[in-house]
């Protein structure tokens, strides 16, 4: 290939001096030992990032229950000195209560330690924790979603972007929508057509600050966790009818139109489905709802009774039209609305909706898996830890993290969640508005309130553990067990015939080649 | 049935009406007079005998040396169950209307086969023939503003339009048509 | 499209009428679709008057694509306009050849060889396939399913490579010429094309289930768009759209072209619903049946050309040198089965070698005339499912 | 212009800016899906199984001028469209492109001597970064004129004013 010659980049050498030719010079050194070693090694050390993550992840796990339980346990044995995190432990203090737990360095473990006794340091900690989080997951599932969809469609997604599978293809896309132009048409509403973009990526991430990822991995504990999440997804809508209005559109004022219409309608049922578990458990708190899953997968909410069962898949429909994905993707619709409540947003803002979009796929995901699929524990009961005589030293509880519980438990089983969807979405033709209305308000609503209803009497009559709750539990988590298992060797045969499906018939075996 | 008999029968209904019929042609066809063309047309559609219940399509010809337009309409007989008694009829016609170049005047046939509608409108942009009574007679294909009709023999080029140059040097250089 | 909503260029577009309904006052919209939006497959513009998401009118608009393929006509030799016909339905080169060649010769009075009439057989049916691939997959596209699309096209690169390996182009083929075609078949061409159909032919049930038959899609295209046999008939439309109303014309059996005659097949024609696996809101004339008609083309194209396969001949593949043929003072008006609907060549000559007149019927032309009749009182978004569904080629739709 | 060329003095910082910015701007060009004639099929094809032009970044089509880069004029265009046409090219925001893709719109192809109503090169219109020749362009010409515009756009730069410069350089010499 040959490159272009551009008149007006010099190419001759670039002259620093003074303290600029230090830092050229070192800014040179390290590009010039790192980029060889990323352009030689870039799925190794994709993968490699992506173990660090985990392992990141799982120390930092370790590290807050330590926190929590050392810390309580040595401010409990020092006499009650003060309360449990806004008090001034020493140095030294928090050195003899890691100690005393037996902890293995507890010398520099302590230093580490000391910060995280204030408020704020745990909320500042948390919060980049939850920002970056939230960065990297709509990044990542959009690769993701574009690699899918090209399995799915026999072709290959990006492939060139930083070199392995195009892993960076989405840092590519946002470091380009970023650097465009920030455009606002002429006759647009200016000032709303600005403010609509936060106001519908804004309530997306205020909806992590109350979503648990595991029973101490929680921004703030609210006790209407459930309320307040719901509260915020609804508050997207309204940064779409803004969009949509502030456009001076009309393929935007559809778009919102249609949004508000099917957000306004698919929360109630959604609403309805999630009060199933919250029947169950007693409690709106997300915290309380995930630990009374722990007895492995029979326990989870789901199996409970076929009200449950039923309630789950109709909170995946719902969800699915709450965050506008396909089939339900008739605001943006591509083929009729060209591109609905954004087809006026450009650059940054739109991105925006975007990643709101994702996030918003995700937070739903994670209440499914809180209230129905066992939260952050696995299919193994808790149980069995104990029968195996784990106790509560740094490698067991390592073992119970990554086999039992966990944060990666919860995470993975969202991204399982993002994986039907996606499925489902490179797979459906999209409903029209009026069906969309009607499966809502004919279909959905009326089989809820006969869930509802229905569970309510289940509850009532058929007593918990007697021979009916048992057969029913059985028998759904047989079937939930097929059916998942079924999802992944379907995934796998695809993705290990995937050069078989393209079909037999091939350039090679053409005449003259 | 075969084109000599429907010329027979349509100068046997409409005497003067058909001023000529071509029947050594590759595809047979009758010239009839302008005034007389929207009771044939009518006549061709509803007619047991005729049944031609499709208006294929609209050809506008210029004839230039005889200082004339003309409109070719081909039609055909489609068996459809449930229009008319016998529309079982398989047969191809061909009606050419003649009108003088100079005041191009066809009384529209678009109320007997709405198909014409779009067909009479293409004839108007490209060669100019007015259909009278027409619903909606403007251009089709050309913008509205543009000038002249383009399959006219004697059309001239457009030299430029709302500011986008039509030609090119080396197009002035060599000749058109 | 976009901001382009109250751009009239040079269309007037009438004022917006305000209605009262008791306390709402609802307004009507004028919502211009096109000519670029994703729907209108190239550049067909509809004005839409809309209240809400019901559409009172629908407005087609052509002409964006109107490239003068009739004055061109009058100014080249017929075998020099041959590439111009490719242009025209670009979905379906071979057909829109055969179309002129088959005019020309009918004008000239030349015998094509039997060979010819195979191979020109095997390939017009070949680009039928490839043409309702492409309103297959783009139909699904339309109806917001991505995916069936690139399963079409993948199997339509397996046919353009079989083009590609006759005629060496992957779209504008000007492979049947007048008197025949333009190359005989490359060696083995007929065991790979064999070899093309065993592949093909079971994909056919994949897809339907894929879509055709898709709950989703049956709930979007059935009792949508319906037109019955009558006004098909008067709206003069051809093709998959008038047998879909349930009209069994089909140019290749009612008035056979070349070799048909020799061939066994059927014609699919519009089902209602509720018979033969057809779905049960399905009525006659809507969009699902004439979805469902090209696909069932799809699978008589197979078989017609495994029949000319097994009768092929050897023999020359052109009749004789055409170029500055004189054409007679004569004229003639042929029409062949286009995927689309009925082709139709009007070209008269005057003695020399260029024609006096040449003038093209496109079947999307009178296809797309139909949608006002149709898409009153629809949704905003069946008027893709109507459009999608017609299938139009803008290309021969403003030539 | 975007808001963030044109605004720096050439220097370290804005060498390493640039070249953050251009592989961003080279691996993620999005087509607008502007097909209007013949070659939209081959369009249509390079986004298909094939070819895949999501491969290098640039399969996602955008319906809308807002979110697209690249404006791949794939056909013919007519008078009735040019208008249309510079609209939608004005619509987009830059950092924008143009492709011509096909010989009616590198200079009006087979349409050139009798096509009255056929705009005679799309450059007429709106400014073009790279023609691609053929009727229609096979899929694999069309990526390789992606691949120039990735070329092209690896040397831009965010510097101030970049022709100063070159115009001081001439006027020496």
């Amino acid at each position: 290939m040959t490159r272009m010659s551009v008149p007006w980049r010099p190419g001759g050498k670039q002259v620093h001096r003074g303290p600029a030719a230090l830092v050229a010079g070192i800014a040179k050194a390290l590009y010039a030992t790192f980029a060889p070693l990323v352009r030689a090694f870039p799925g190794p050390l994709l993968i490699g990032a992506i173990v660090a993550v985990i392992v990141g992840v799982w120390i930092n796990y370790l590290v807050f229950e330590f926190v929590d339980d050392s810390l309580v346990a040595s401010s409990t044995n020092l006499a009650g000195e003060t309360g449990l995190l806004g008090g001034p432990l020493a140095l030294g203090e928090v050195r003899a209560g890691l100690t005393t737990s037996g902890v293995p360095g507890s010398g520099i473990l302590c230093y580490v330690l000391y910060p995280l006794q204030y408020g704020v340091v745990r909320d500042v900690v948390s919060m980049g924790g939850i920002l970056g989080f939230i960065s990297v997951i709509p990044l990542y599932t959009i690769w993701w979603e574009r690699k899918v969809a090209g399995r799915i469609q026999s072709r290959t997604g990006p492939m060139r972007v930083g070199g392995w599978h195009g892993w960076s293809q989405s840092m590519a896309d946002g470091i380009k929508l970023i650097c465009k132009e920030d455009l606002c048409p002429a006759s647009a509403d200016r000032p709303l057509f600005k403010l609509a973009p936060y106001l519908a990526f804004v309530p997306a991430i205020l909806a992590f600050f109350a979503l648990p990822f595991g029973t101490y991995w929680v921004f703030r504990q609210v006790d209407v966790a459930l309320v307040f999440i719901l509260a915020m997804l609804g508050i997207e809508v309204i940064g779409v009818i803004l969009a949509g209005w502030a456009s001076n559109n009309k393929w935007s004022v559809y778009g919102a139109m249609r949004e508000a219409c099917q957000m306004v309608s698919y929360e109630i049922p959604m609403g309805m489905a999630l009060l199933i578990p919250i029947m169950v458990v007693g409690s709106l708190s997300l915290t309380t709802v995930g630990d009374t899953q722990s007895e492995g997968w029979t326990s989870w909410i789901v199996f409970r009774s076929p009200f449950t069962f039923a309630a789950a898949v109709a909170y995946f429909v719902a969800a699915l039209a709450n965050c506008k994905r396909a089939p339900f993707d008739l605001p943006e619709s591509e083929s009729e609305l060209v591109a609905g409540f954004h087809t006026e947003y450009s650059g940054f803002r739109w991105s925006l909706f975007f990643f709101g979009e994702y996030a918003a796929m995700f937070v739903v995901s994670g209440l499914c898996v809180i209230l129905f699929l066992g939260a952050w524990y696995s299919p193994l009961p808790m149980s069995l830890a104990d029968r195996w005589g784990l106790g509560d030293s740094v490698g067991a509880r390592a073992i119970k993290g990554l086999l039992f519980a966990g944060p990666l438990w919860f995470v993975a089983k969202c991204v399982f969640l993002l994986y039907v969807q996606i499925w489902i979405r490179w797979t459906l033709p999209r409903i029209r508005i009026d069906q969309v209305l009607y499966a809502c308000i004919q279909v959905l609503l009326p089989l809820m309130m006969v869930l509802l209803l229905g569970h309510t009497l289940y509850e009532l009559f058929v007593p918990v553990h007697g021979f009916v709750w048992t057969v029913f539990n059985l028998v759904l988590s047989l079937i939930g067990a097929v059916f998942v298992l079924g999802m992944i060797f379907i995934a796998t045969y695809g993705f290990w015939n995937r050069v078989g499906l393209v079909g037999s018939l091939g350039v090679e075996t053409l005449p003259g080649s | 049935m075969a084109p000599e008999e429907i010329c027979i029968i349509l100068t046997g209904e409409f005497g003067d009406g058909v001023v000529d019929t071509v029947l050594d042609a590759c595809r047979p066809y009758a010239v009839v007079r302008v005034d007389g063309w929207s009771d044939i047309a009518r006549f061709l559609r509803d007619d047991g005998r005729m049944r031609f219940n499709m208006l294929q399509c609209v050809t506008a010809l210029d004839l230039l040396e005889d200082n004339k337009l003309a409109a070719v309409y081909d039609l055909f007989s489609v068996p459809v169950v449930g229009v008319g008694p016998c529309a079982t009829l398989r047969q191809h016609f061909a009606i050419r209307v003649e009108v003088d170049r100079d005041a191009p005047h066809i009384p529209s046939v678009s109320g007997i086969w709405p198909a014409a509608e779009w067909h009479e409108r293409e004839a108007y942009d490209m060669m100019g023939i007015v259909f009278d009574d027409h619903p909606n007679l403007t251009r089709i294909l050309c913008p509205d503003d543009w000038e002249g009709y383009p399959l006219r023999k004697d059309y001239e080029f457009p030299l430029e339009y709302h500011g986008i140059p039509a030609t090119t040097e080396h197009q002035l250089n060599s000749p058109r048509h | 499209m976009g901001t382009t909503v109250l751009q009239s260029g040079s269309d007037v577009l009438t004022d917006v009428e305000g209605s009262e309904q008791g306390d709402l006052r609802t307004e009507e919209m004028l919502v211009n679709m096109g000519p670029q939006h994703p729907a209108t497959h190239g550049v067909l513009r509809v004005v839409l008057r809309t209240d809400g998401e019901m559409v009172l009118e629908s407005v087609p608009h052509i002409g964006y694509l109107h490239r003068c393929a009739e004055k061109i006509g009058e100014n080249l030799q017929p075998f020099q306009y041959i590439p111009y016909t490719d242009r025209m339905d670009y979905l379906a080169g071979m057909n829109n050849n055969q179309a002129f060649s088959i005019a020309i010769e009918k004008l000239v009075g030349i015998e094509v060889p039997l060979r010819a009439q195979f191979i020109r057989v095997i390939f017009a049916e070949l680009n039928r396939i490839a043409s309702h691939l492409v309103a297959f997959g783009t139909y699904g596209l339309d109806m917001g399913a991505f995916t069936p699309f690139l399963y079409a096209f993948r199997e339509r690169e397996m046919i353009l490579d079989l083009f590609e390996s006759t005629c060496g182009a992957r779209l504008t083929y000007s492979y049947i010429t007048i008197g025949g075609v333009h190359d005989d078949l490359p060696d083995r061409f007929l065991e790979v094309l064999d070899e093309f159909l065993d592949y093909f032919e079971p994909k056919i049930d994949e897809y339907n289930q894929l879509l055709s038959f898709n709950h989703i899609f049956v709930k979007r295209t059935a009792n949508v768009g319906v037109i019955s046999a009558d006004d098909a008939v008067r709206w003069a439309l051809t093709g998959p759209v008038l047998r879909a109303s349930g009209v069994n014309w089909d140019l290749r059996k009612s008035t056979p072209y070349e070799i048909y005659d020799r061939f066994d097949f059927d014609i699919p024609i519009g089902l209602p619903g509720g018979r033969e696996g057809v779905p049960r809101s399905v009525v006659v004339g809507d969009s699902w049946n004439r979805h469902i008609v090209k696909v069932w083309e799809m699978r008589q194209s197979c078989r017609i050309i495994r029949q000319a396969m097994a009768q092929i001949t050897d023999g020359p593949h052109i009749a004789a040198k055409v170029k500055n043929v004189k054409l007679p003072d004569d004229e003639v008006y042929v029409e062949i089965e286009n995927p689309r609907g009925q082709l139709g060549f009007y070209v008269r000559g005057d003695g020399s070698s260029i024609p006096a007149r040449v003038k093209v019927r496109g079947p999307s032309f009178c296809n797309i005339s139909v949608l006002n009749h149709v898409g009153k009182g629809c949704l905003l978004a069946d008027i893709p499912a109507i459009v999608g569904s017609i299938d139009i080629v803008m290309g021969e739709c403003d030539r | 212009m975007s808001w963030i060329d044109n605004r720096f003095e050439e220097g370290l910082i804005v060498t390493s800016l640039d070249w953050a910015i251009n592989w961003g701007r080279t691996s993620s060009i999005w087509p607008m899906t502007f097909g209007l004639a013949c070659c939209a099929i081959e369009m249509m094809a390079v986004g298909a199984s094939r070819f895949d032009i999501d491969r290098f970044g640039a399969g996602a089509f955008r319906a809308t001028p807002r979110q697209s880069d690249l404006m791949i004029v794939a056909g013919t265009v007519t008078y009735k469209m040019a208008s249309r046409l510079k609209r939608l090219y004005n619509q987009m925001p830059d950092p924008k492109y143009v492709i011509a893709m096909g010989a009616c719109t590198v200079g009006g192809g087979p349409y050139f001597k009798h096509g009255y109503h056929v705009v005679k090169g799309v450059d007429l219109v709106v400014p073009v970064d790279f023609y691609v020749p053929g009727c229609p362009p096979r899929p694999e010409a069309l990526l390789e004129g992606l691949m120039r515009l990735q070329d092209k756009i690896l040397h831009q730069t965010r510097a101030k004013d970049p022709m100063s410069r070159v115009r001081a350089e001439v006027l020496a010499k």
